[in-house]
């Protein structure tokens, strides 16, 4: 679960990280009273997408006027699709050294890695690997002071600025682990006359861990459907095309997207029902299928503890309850195949040993 | 020959007593896994398709000699579990359980790699020593002895592939499921390795996808250290950036793990790689 | 450093570990004032030797005159030669069963170990072996919740005891941790009606981490030589004999009292000045043994670091300063020992070389 | 021969440019003990009798190969030092300050253990293989080459013990001093199984103290497994129980740890137990 940036600010002054002086805001005359108050500022868009600032979701302004007019703009603005219902208005500070600094999992050493850079306030991935230093962190010891005087030796640090950071990472580790984070970057993380401060934040929380964290609000990117989909635990992704797509397992599921692609068609979806469903869960997941209004449905069936007479019986229950009048491609065997196949065929339907003739059918159905 | 398991290897099922657990507890007897002994707290003294059930793992293994163990239990329950196991002294750990939350995940590799243990996922069907013994939740009829080794971070599509390859007349010595989570205890190099050194594996089938770099590293180990011929197939070349495409760790982020990248790795190392699963079967056959 | 209960209890506060009400008194009038308020109560000298119980120091009253005068009586007692300056008024809590915990430290495993009992409330030597469950905690995972179901299994404990004791446990460790102690015992730990009750605390936190717990008051058992001897930064216990003892390392210096015993003395302290003492430092301490106004003085140096010459400067410095009148048996051999000889033989003063005719030449002395 | 360390035994000095640590780096260097660099945050590029100082035990290894390292500094500094080692590589570490927290000795020990690293102390001499090498701050002239192994929980008693030896024209293997506090990294059951390994080792002195149960636990290793003579002496016997004797291991607590358990425990496992420091040397002659 990603953060907006104000709600990673309050979780860094949480812990005790710096961050400037800010009021949330919801509309351009809020934006116009912060600035009053804090003299110059910075207005941020509290977007999730990346890149806001390219993108013109950030803007300076030095008196009320200026924030109003700045703010409004912003409000008008679409972020890939999302507009910003809340801005950030910040103190401007006086940023001596723009630095990066981020905690996040390293799946190939199975363990957090620090990151940190001299070469703040750019994009990550353009950041030349040499000047990126990555420090994987022993979980069994954790963030010990060493590990820091090693990073900042490492990036040509020393003297006070190292003082900074042996001060400032023991807070944003502690932060990482307690609340069970993916990610928590700061870029830039600021360096100023009064020390390290967070200038930005950008915090994602593991979603499996999310219910050892009832104090943390809720945030989705997701569409309606996608969120229906949540709630049916069902794994869901919206896309462009039109041929509906559902499958049992993660991989299966990409790999028939995959295969559709490659003989032309576009899916609509990708749409894991998981392995070893009820029929009242495949049923849930057919409707909600038939209810993104695709030119086909495309059903790959590879039974091992999903079972394919539960299958075929959900999908008859839907037919039968709800009607289904677009095409087909319906592909089904592994366990209980044989039950399914004859439950389906009672109702006229076909169906496929293959994946690979299921998936061709489907797209000559879509064309 | 297999790795990681064989005909002989002792088996504590944890959360044995749950829908999953005694499903599978049967499943693994029929394909001839010695299981013996279960653990679910507070139902010590039960029996579960004929195998006496514990308190603790302690307790189990004051009862029986075990090796490994296969845990079936709710995310947050797991950790706990795995812990324990590992502080029994087990040695091969296989955790089925999907949405262990990352930093649970981190601390059990930790302590395995202490405790030099095998962890086999979280979120993994398991692996199978084709015709020998299972630890995990595969069906069991794909699963014949041959000569093809299997290293898999998806379930469904790796049975779609080894139901080809038998189809094809192509049976598996080990069968190993990564797990489809961002931490894993397994990575592709771990048991390519074991294959290479395995005298009855002949080639190696690599079954990957998009999100993190195991396909990469694995590309490189191929290249500097297998004699084996191995084929790959990867999903998610139509995913879009940005998008958890139902695995944990399916998801391509700040430009990292694209499908373009590992195929670009494992072409560089040599390893063929299908452009479609069904095509894979008759790479195989090419180099046995 | 050894806390009383009632510091022990307030530490268990703070970490939500229940404890009885109670209130702390300085004088009976006070004892009555708390019975009133809290119905039947234990009164309890707050000292730190143990077994303080066995020798009437804690009391039971069933209203506030019964209250005074039992918190008279026991503010007029002395243990083992301390008296109680204030005492624990604590409701009486109901107990079904009287348990016993603790976390301490296990040099052998050289980690901290849990040590359950289902015997509590009676001497931690007396209770059998076998009653008392060991459990070493690896210090790269902490104390797990499988630990602590173990450990009830192990005592023969489940059901709704066992889950008091998963929610007990990690409290009482993360406080174990936390503030650096050696010892985290409660004895009798009890099961009451509502849960688990700490009916008793004793905590002892590591001297060497107390630098780090300036929170923390400081209490002293020491004599108000032994903590001057402390300023000084000596190891000096005071011992019931005439034959003062001054020696550099705590081997020696424990070796040259059993020797003087062996040969029928008597020593009057343990005084190790330590390893490379200066001038000032070793007259001081020199200083501390003849204030304490022992019969004989007994000096035995194997200079490694320590130096002879430094050692004979200071002794001739004090001769010189305050006199020393009592008679000396002086063992000086190592580093400089031909240059310590020499400046005290200016001063007439005779060396041994070694340790055995030392000792027996103060014994001989202080006969 | 020798335990632990030899000749070739290559050895940084953390705290090198401290008052301590530069002295004993003298010594050491006159002992012949191979020192090939000290570790200073803040003083890199420096030298201290001769030896090139590094910021970090990082820096050093980059710049040069070693073993083994020994650490002075105040004990509030000592775990961050002692694990940066660890994680370094360096197998061995001699722990010099006194007063290191408990906790924080017992989060050395863990990691040591995970990286299957000997810490010799805290609070301890050192060890000294006589002739060729030694890490830790006994006196140089004491130690010459012989066939006695010592282990020791003090330090000057020690040497008294060892001068002895000396003037009686014994020499000694390697003499290893365990450290004072309660929680150390070797204990005498690990000293003990060297020597009886090492060829020229061929009787055993062990000098322990009041409190713990190291000599117990010694006692029964030596019975079940030590085919070389072993002599003790034991410090304390004439301690009152509950005070802490000096050093911080050296307490009776609990009724636990005193001379007479010691005693007791040693004698039945055919350990003699010399009556004062002064007849050890004779105890040895008897057996040699």
């Amino acid at each position: 679960m990603k953060l907006y940036e104000y709600l990673g600010k309050e979780l860094f002054n949480r812990y005790d990280i710096p961050v400037p002086r800010s009021r949330l805001v919801e509309n351009a005359g809020q934006a116009g009273e912060a600035a009053a108050e804090l003299g110059d500022v910075v207005i941020k868009s509290q977007v999730l997408t990346g890149k806001r600032g390219k993108a013109g979701g950030i803007a300076f302004a030095s008196n009320p006027e200026e924030a109003k007019k700045e703010a409004s703009r912003i409000f008008d603005m679409s972020f890939s699709g999302f507009a910003a219902e809340k801005l950030l208005v910040e103190e401007k500070i006086e940023i001596e050294q723009e630095l990066y600094l981020a905690f996040t999992i390293d799946g190939s050493a199975r363990c957090p890695v620090v990151l940190a850079s001299l070469s703040g306030g750019m994009d990550v991935e353009e950041v030349p690997e040499e000047r990126m230093i990555r420090w994987p962190v022993d979980v069994s010891i954790g963030l010990q002071p060493y590990m820091i005087r090693e990073i900042c030796r490492l990036m040509g640090v020393s003297g006070d600025l190292q003082k900074e950071f042996l001060k400032f990472m023991p807070k944003l580790d502690r932060m990482f682990k307690e609340l069970d984070a993916e990610l928590a970057e700061i870029n830039p993380l600021a360096l100023t006359p009064n020390g390290l401060v967070a200038a930005d934040a950008k915090v994602t929380i593991d979603d499996d861990a999310l219910y050892r964290h009832q104090e943390l609000p809720r945030i989705s990117e997701k569409t309606a459907l996608e969120r229906k989909a949540e709630e049916l635990d069902l794994a869901y992704v919206e896309l462009e095309g039109d041929i509906a797509v559902m499958a049992n397992g993660a991989g299966i599921t990409m790999a028939t997207l995959d295969m559709v692609q490659h003989y032309g068609g576009e899916p609509a979806n990708f749409l894991d029902f998981g392995g070893g469903a009820d029929v009242e869960k495949t049923s849930q997941s057919l409707e909600l299928l038939l209810g993104t209004d695709p030119r086909v449905l495309l059903i790959n069936i590879f039974g091992g503890i999903t079972r394919c007479d539960v299958v075929a019986e959900a999908f008859v229950r839907v037919k039968q309850s709800q009607g289904i009048e677009l095409p087909v491609s319906f592909r089904l065997i592994g366990t209980n195949e044989e039950e399914g196949r004859a439950i389906l065929e009672k109702e006229g339907i076909k169906t496929f040993n293959s994946m690979d003739e299921a998936v061709r059918h489907a797209v000559e159905l879509s064309a | 020959m297999s790795i990681y398991i064989d005909e002989n290897t002792r088996v504590l099922v944890q959360g044995i007593t749950g829908k999953q657990g005694s499903f599978h507890t049967g499943q693994m007897l029929n394909y001839g896994t010695k299981i013996v002994g279960g653990v679910s707290p507070g139902k010590g003294g039960q029996e579960v398709e004929g195998v006496p059930v514990y308190n603790s793992t302690f307790e189990a293994l004051e009862n029986q000699e075990a090796e490994a163990s296969i845990l079936f239990m709710p995310a947050p329950f797991a950790k706990d579990a795995a812990m324990e196991a590992l502080d029994a002294g087990l040695k091969l750990l296989v955790l089925i359980p999907e949405s262990i939350p990352l930093h649970d995940a981190m601390e059990i590799m930790a302590y395995a790699k202490q405790k030099s243990a095998v962890i086999v996922g979280p979120n993994t069907f398991g692996l199978v020593s084709s015709g020998s013994s299972k630890i995990g939740i595969m069906p069991n009829r794909y699963f014949i002895p041959g000569p093809v080794g299997v290293v898999s971070r998806s379930g469904t599509l790796c049975y779609e592939i080894v139901g080809h390859l038998t189809d094809s007349g192509i049976g598996t010595t080990t069968v190993v499921g990564l797990g489809g989570d961002r931490v894993v205890g397994l990575h592709f190099i771990d048991v390519l390795k074991k294959f290479e050194e395995d005298h009855d594996t002949r080639a190696v089938i690599m079954v990957g996808e998009i999100g993190g770099s195991a396909e990469e590293e694995a590309a490189a180990h191929v290249a500097a250290h297998m004699s084996k011929p191995v084929i790959a197939y990867l999903a998610g070349k139509s995913a879009p950036p940005g998008k958890r495409m139902g695995h944990a760790g399916a998801i391509i982020e700040r430009g990292r793990g694209t499908f373009e990248s590992k195929v670009e790795a494992l072409n560089g190392a040599g390893v063929k790689v299908a452009d479609l699963p069904t095509r894979i079967s008759s790479l195989v056959q090419s180099v046995l």
